[in-house]
């Protein structure tokens, strides 16, 4: 091997930790941030509020991976925060209604399954831009949900579904193990099926990827139809929560959950992204959210240091993503 | 490294005046790779100096260090004897250092001429002269012989053109050092030859040019000197009157060539396909047909027709009239997938637009047609997916540290190797080759070459599109001539001149 | 048991911070604290709507180990199981609004449903002040959909409508919590509706916004317009005439009693089970007297 | 002229037609708009409310032309909701301080300057997705406003001041003069001089802009501080509409702004953008939100309607698009 052998493979060698050293780093600093509270904060440790804090991080999590699907084909979903608020309703109705609860949550799933189909068909046949799709269903799916409801909402008259938030299995709460339940087959998927390549394919060259024999509007359809499967699946876990069904919930959740997505690496022009980093993400956001309520931290102050650690916490991880 | 005794150091010593831009120990790392080791060249006043080497032997880099694209990890650079930076392309710019970059380097959202003037808007009253520029603009065009619109949106035109508009941009007034990077492989024979009158004109003025090709007959025809580049290491220049094709070839690859044109007599089998009077977008009542065994060649100028004729086979584009046969039966190809499983495969004519997914790791790009067959219940087989990715790096080789590299980080003729590459992964009786060979280096070239043979003994039949007509010359078993989207003459032209097919093409 | 020695810690958690209703509140809250030597943490979500918000801030409130929580319940229902759930580890103030829980030690709030007919009655009055009877019609702008406080105030202001016949709901409006479109919305209500002699913008943030088309299209003398709560901004119209009345809650009572009474329910005293804080109208003729001056100058600072 | 060069002269010319023709169609669909609400209800043609539409869609105009020059970069801007809400604050508290009307609309519009340099650093200088900086910075400045006005609101005690809004020259509202006095030296900038065009080469192909001597660093600064110099420049047309300095206002405008860009047929991928486009675009939008208040459309049926709407508008438009 002559050396410029050697060095390039030192260089494709560094490539393929960097991957792993990348989450490496985020999951750095979100450790990092764990052990600032734990010495700045008495309770931050306490199995109460690790519970708490895993607990908060759970609904972001799940849609800022169905998100991330989308983001890796050059998409983006503006629709998953109305999503979720819509089949809060969906499901507190069917459940009322004396549906069983299995059943409500899968009839739940099919209509986000709906949604998501909706929107690829929007994409793939009328050929409208996916952010413009995606928030005319914002704005009608809202309008839709507090119609149905005439604006009010509807309690949850079953215990069992709504005690299901506040459980713990192992010591680990219920919501968190949905986060396990959709990361693992989501990482399954994404990296070890061919659907996974299909969808970086998509999102970096879609007519290379066509002329390669890739079905690109089935790919589409995928993609989004898995962000709004995600996004209804966390309104079922939201109703469980909140015990309600009630349309204008998770507000603004789009953009935290795009956020995360984007701080776990993501890039949105596509073709780059990963199931760990949304993850790791969403619950940079809410340990900052949980931390700085521990440290009573005025609200106002709240989102100034949101802010700020954002672009500290992307800006070190660029650092890091060009010294590799 | 051992070869460096083939390098003889240049013959006469320069006097300094006659030295516009010498190199001094250049060098060039990215991370670890020394993409250019550290090199020593002087370029002399007003000479055309080629440039040759393998793919990926760091012509590129050589000519991104010296227009300020990227910056260099050591070494000196003297203009006119004095040292610069040439840290940003505005430097180099203003020195009148130009280049036309191997990738087409322009905004496709623009106009032909606000490309041709981006960075040096004509502007009066702090208004642009949108006017004045495309007037400035077609009259620069005219003066090169391109006929081309300058009013016309960049992405309007093929990539030739593009490349037409790039050398355009570089070569206008204020430019004392131009750099063409394979300028000719997206052009056909008739505009290479203007191409070629400018560039003697230019150096009638006292330009310095640099040229770089894969092309040997075009550094005969045009090169004062020549300086060869194997593995990021400067191994020698010659005078070209002092050297030959097999000197150079042995200084880039280290070995030596006996026939680029490899060419077996093979038995031709079965009717692959038939076109019957097929028309479509951009070609019409187009009728060929190609055996097992057959190479098929289709030489034109420019916007032919022959992609997108291609793409019609290829189910990618419809067709409006007209019948396509499979071995016999008559079958509608509407998409590509179709066309894959009746055992077709394109390998496209832009890499960039078509043939390549950039920013994914190469293995992915190899492996993208063959995915389901790599899924093993619900999960690709890693080991699988590892292995046949590998097996086209060596096979092709593919100069890459590793399977995992992104495409994008590969030099132009590696790329192209990849979207051949990938297809070669996937198998089939029909192979369409367009463009196979643009930015390819000899010894790759007859490697492809080499490799259409064995394609063809295992029963497979290859249409080849190509504007070098050398290639489909003396590859084709039948050769047939496009013009303006139509076959031109009844009989295939196996046997006529170089001459006569050009002057078919051209259509005098 | 906290140490005696330590700060008594008590938050209190409103539904909104951005809001100069709850800043009042919390202003009522920090004097508490200062007079009774308690720590106060100010918590509250960002938006009236955002319930995940506020169950996860009383979550992260109770993990602190605090003497006692006061809360404003966000919505009635949703906040009933963390409350339940809060409650098994302190006692727990309830003030504004209620929730579906039976775990408060004690509530202190306005009764919204009240605050609705308080304000149908001000509507009735004033629209009879201007025009000479209690007739024509009238409009309701609400701020946002799915506040319970909100949806109670449209309750019960429906429900005392309907006792003046003469008075007609033309339009019953639900916007998204911003004052511009409050104000487009009651621009485009008097251009829709000639006739129209009343409307009520049922919080701060709508009555800005209504409150200002008003003076924009310069119909005081003509449409009686009825906000809830209070700040400068709607002081200068109720001066001016712009409003034709506020129904005004007490919310700096509400922070300070609060805290006081969740201090003595942390130390295991008797405290009162309920307190309605009252929501009082004020007009322009009353604006002035003592009571009143209080409630629309709350010491903030 | 061979015949391949006359065709893709003439391919060309549609092109260059197309842009006109493009405006055309969605001017025509606001026309439209307009024709079914003259008929639908009484008022709508009156001066009066064809005054206040002119009103209601003027500072979204403005807006979504700051940000289209952005988005033509192939970038976004998050912030320009919260630059709105932050910058009525700062007026307020300016003109209640008595300083000149003029002198604070000048402070006011540095202060937004100043914002837009920020990101402009943050882009280029510290690698930062504009996403990511300026959602932060939405996030932040929320927050200072609310820190500086403890949460309550200014209200501003300059009788002139906040009478602008309502006045009218030659029949036309003062707000929407202000739309042709941003409007113009806009269209002038973007088509006619160097930066504008540079503004497309950049979102074009930043590395060929580069390559060219194009100061692409320069033009990111320059469109994020347009962007942001406009939000500050809506931030005082709003403080004079509604009369207060209130950080929370102007919630949800950012999305309304991208909206009416991309309704008026920028691409989210850059190099495609007009000032024309997202004026026609804001106004749309304002003339449903205008048009079903007037026709008594239920809230929620409005939203809806909307989500409809903008689908339909687009796919129409999409659709001459193609068929050109
Ligand atoms: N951005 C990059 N990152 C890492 N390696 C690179 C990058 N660009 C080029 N290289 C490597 O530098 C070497 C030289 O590439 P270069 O493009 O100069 O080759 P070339 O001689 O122009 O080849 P070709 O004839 O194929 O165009 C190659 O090994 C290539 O992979
Ligand atoms: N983007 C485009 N817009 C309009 N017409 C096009 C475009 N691309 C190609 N054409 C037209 O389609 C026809 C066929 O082009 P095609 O690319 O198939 O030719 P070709 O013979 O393969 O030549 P080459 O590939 O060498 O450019 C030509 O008339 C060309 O002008
Ligand atoms: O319940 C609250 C208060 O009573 C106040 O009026 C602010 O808004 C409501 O939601
Ligand atoms: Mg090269
Ligand atoms: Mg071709």
């Amino acid at each position: 091997m002559s050396t410029v052998d050697a060095a390039s493979a030192k260089a494709s060698q560094a490539r393929r930790n960097y991957s792993f050293l990348f989450a490496l780093t985020l999951l750095g600093l979100l450790v990092l941030l764990w052990a600032v509270l734990a010495i700045a904060t008495p309770n931050f440790m306490s199995d109460k509020n690790i519970s708490n804090l895993l607990r908060q991080g759970s609904m972001i999590a799940i849609l800022a991976v169905g998100q991330t699907f989308v983001i890796i084909t050059a998409g983006i979903d503006l629709s998953v925060g109305a999503v979720v608020g819509f089949t809060t309703v969906i499901i507190a109705l069917l459940i009322n209604a004396g549906v069983p609860v299995w059943l409500s949550i899968l009839i739940t799933l099919l209509v986000g399954l709906g949604i998501g189909l909706f929107h690829g068909f929007g994409i793939t046949k009328m050929g409208l831009p996916p952010f413009i799709i995606t928030l005319a269903t914002l704005t009608s799916l809202r309008g839709i949900g507090l119609l149905i409801t005439n604006g009010s909402t509807i309690s949850i008259d079953n215990d069992d579904f709504t005690a299901f938030a506040t459980k713990d299995f192992l010591g680990i709460p219920s919501l968190f193990w949905m986060v396990i339940l959709v990361a693992v087959p989501a990482y399954i998927f994404l990296n070890h099926t061919r659907w996974g390549r299909y969808l970086f394919a998509v999102g970096s060259n879609p007519e290379s990827a066509r002329l390669s024999g890739v079905r690109v509007n089935g790919v589409i359809y995928l993609a989004y139809a898995l962000s709004s499967v995600f996004a209804a699946f966390v309104g079922v876990l939201l109703a469980t929560r909140i015990g309600i069904g009630n349309a204008t919930q998770a507000e603004g959740w789009e953009l935290q959950a795009i956020a995360s997505t984007v701080i776990g690496g993501s890039s949105l022009f596509g073709a780059v992204g990963s199931v760990h980093g949304p993850l790791i993400g969403a619950f940079i956001l809410a340990t900052i959210n949980n931390g700085a309520n521990l440290l009573n931290v005025n609200s106002f102050w709240q989102r100034i240091i949101t802010g700020g650690l954002i672009i500290v916490i992307v800006y070190f991880d660029q650092l890091r993503r060009r010294g590799r | 490294m051992s070869a460096t005794h083939l390098a003889t150091p240049e013959a006469a010593p320069l006097a300094s005046g006659d030295i516009i831009l010498e190199l001094r120990d250049l060098e060039k790392r990215y991370g670890p790779v020394l993409a250019l080791k550290p090199a020593s060249l002087a370029f002399r006043r007003g000479e055309i100096h080629a440039i040759v080497g393998e793919n990926g032997a760091g012509k590129s880099t050589l000519i991104k260090l010296l227009t300020g694209v990227i910056p260099r990890t050591a070494g000196d650079i003297r203009w006119n004897g004095k040292s610069v930076s040439l840290a940003t392309p505005q430097e180099a710019i203003d020195h009148g250092i130009n280049a036309v970059h191997q990738e087409v380097m322009l905004c496709r959202h623009l106009s032909v001429a606000a490309n041709i003037f981006l960075g040096d808007e004509t502007v009066k009253f702090g208004l642009l002269q949108k006017r004045d520029m495309v007037r400035a603009a077609q009259a620069i065009l005219d003066d090169m012989g391109f006929q081309l619109p300058a009013a016309a949106q960049l992405d309007s035109l093929t990539i030739g053109q593009q490349q037409l508009v790039a050398t355009a941009r570089a070569a206008k007034r204020g430019t004392k050092f131009l750099i063409f990077d394979e300028p000719t492989a997206y052009l056909t024979r008739q505009e290479a030859a203007q191409l070629f009158t400018l560039i003697r004109r230019l150096k009638a003025e006292g330009v310095t040019i640099v040229y770089i090709s894969h092309r040997m007959e075009e550094i005969f025809e045009l090169a004062d000197r020549v300086s060869v580049l194997r593995d990021g290491q400067m191994v020698g220049t010659r005078d070209i009157a002092a050297t030959d094709d097999n000197e150079l070839v042995a200084l880039m690859i280290n070995r030596t060539i006996e026939q680029i044109y490899h060419k077996e007599q093979i038995p031709f089998g079965e009717t692959l396909i038939e076109a019957r009077h097929l028309s479509g977008k951009g070609f019409s009542d187009v009728s060929l047909s190609i055996r097992r065994g057959e190479i098929v060649g289709l030489y034109g100028l420019i916007g032919a027709g022959r992609s997108e004729f291609a793409l019609s086979l290829f189910g990618r584009n419809p067709k409006t009239s007209g019948e396509i046969l499979w071995k016999g039966k008559p079958v509608a190809i509407n998409n590509e997938r179709q066309a894959i499983g009746l055992g077709i495969a394109l390998a496209p004519e832009s890499r960039r637009d078509q043939g390549l997914n950039l920013n994914l790791p190469i293995g992915l790009n190899l492996n993208l047609p063959i995915y389901e067959r790599l899924t093993k219940g619900f999960v690709i087989s890693a080991g699988e997916e590892a292995r046949r990715a590998d097996k086209q790096i060596r096979d092709l080789s593919i100069k890459t540290p590793s399977r995992r590299s992104l495409a994008s980080s590969m030099s132009g003729g590696n790329q192209q190797k990849i979207v051949i590459g990938k297809w070669l992964n996937h198998g089939a009786d029909l192979f369409i080759f367009d463009e196979p060979t643009v930015g390819v280096d000899v010894g790759t070239k007859a490697e492809i070459y080499r490799l259409f043979a064995a394609l063809l003994k295992e029963g497979a039949g290859i249409l080849l599109i190509s504007s070098y007509l050398p290639e489909v010359y003396e590859l084709a078993d039948t050769l047939h001539v496009f013009r303006s989207g139509r076959l031109v003459g009844s009989n295939p032209f196996h046997g006529a001149s170089h001459e006569e097919v050009l002057a078919e093409a051209i259509g005098v | 048991a906290p140490a005696a020695a330590e700060e008594v810690t008590i938050p209190i958690i409103v539904k909104d911070t951005t809001s100069f209703y709850w800043q009042i509140v919390l202003a009522g809250a920090r004097a508490a604290g200062k007079d009774l030597g308690v720590n106060v943490p100010e918590l509250g979500a960002q938006s009236e709507a955002d319930i995940n918000g506020q169950i996860t801030i009383l979550e992260n409130a109770v993990a602190g180990k605090p003497a006692a929580v006061v809360i404003a319940p966000t919505e009635f229902k949703a906040l009933g199981k963390p409350i339940d759930e809060a409650a098994k580890s302190v006692p727990i103030i309830g003030i504004d609004s209620a929730a579906d829980s039976k775990a408060f030690t004690s509530f202190l709030t306005t009764d919204n449903v009240e605050g609705g007919r308080v304000a149908a009655r001000g509507l009735a009055e004033a629209v009879k002040a201007k025009t000479g009877k209690a007739a024509g019609d009238v409009a309701l702008i609400t701020a946002l959909p799915g506040v319970g406080s909100l949806d109670q105030r449209a309750k019960g202001f429906k429900e005392e409508l309907a006792k003046y016949p003469e008075l007609k709901l033309v339009a019953d409006k639900v916007a998204d919590g911003q004052a511009t479109t409050g104000l487009n919305i009651t621009t485009d209500l008097l251009t829709a509706n000639p006739n129209l002699v009343g409307v009520f913008a049922s919080n701060l943030i709508m009555a800005q916004g209504a409150g200002q088309a008003i003076a924009e299209n310069k119909v005081a003398d003509k449409v009686a317009l009825i906000g809830f709560d209070n700040d400068d901004k709607l002081v200068g119209f109720l001066k001016d005439g712009t409003i034709a009345a506020l129904v005004v809650q007490d919310p700096y009572r509400m922070g300070y009693d609060g805290v006081k009474t969740a201090l003595a329910a942390s130390k295991k005293e008797k405290v009162e089970a309920f307190v309605d804080t009252g929501a009082n109208l004020i007009t322009k003729a009353n604006m002035d007297e003592a009571k009143n001056s209080a409630l629309l100058n709350p010491k903030v600072k």
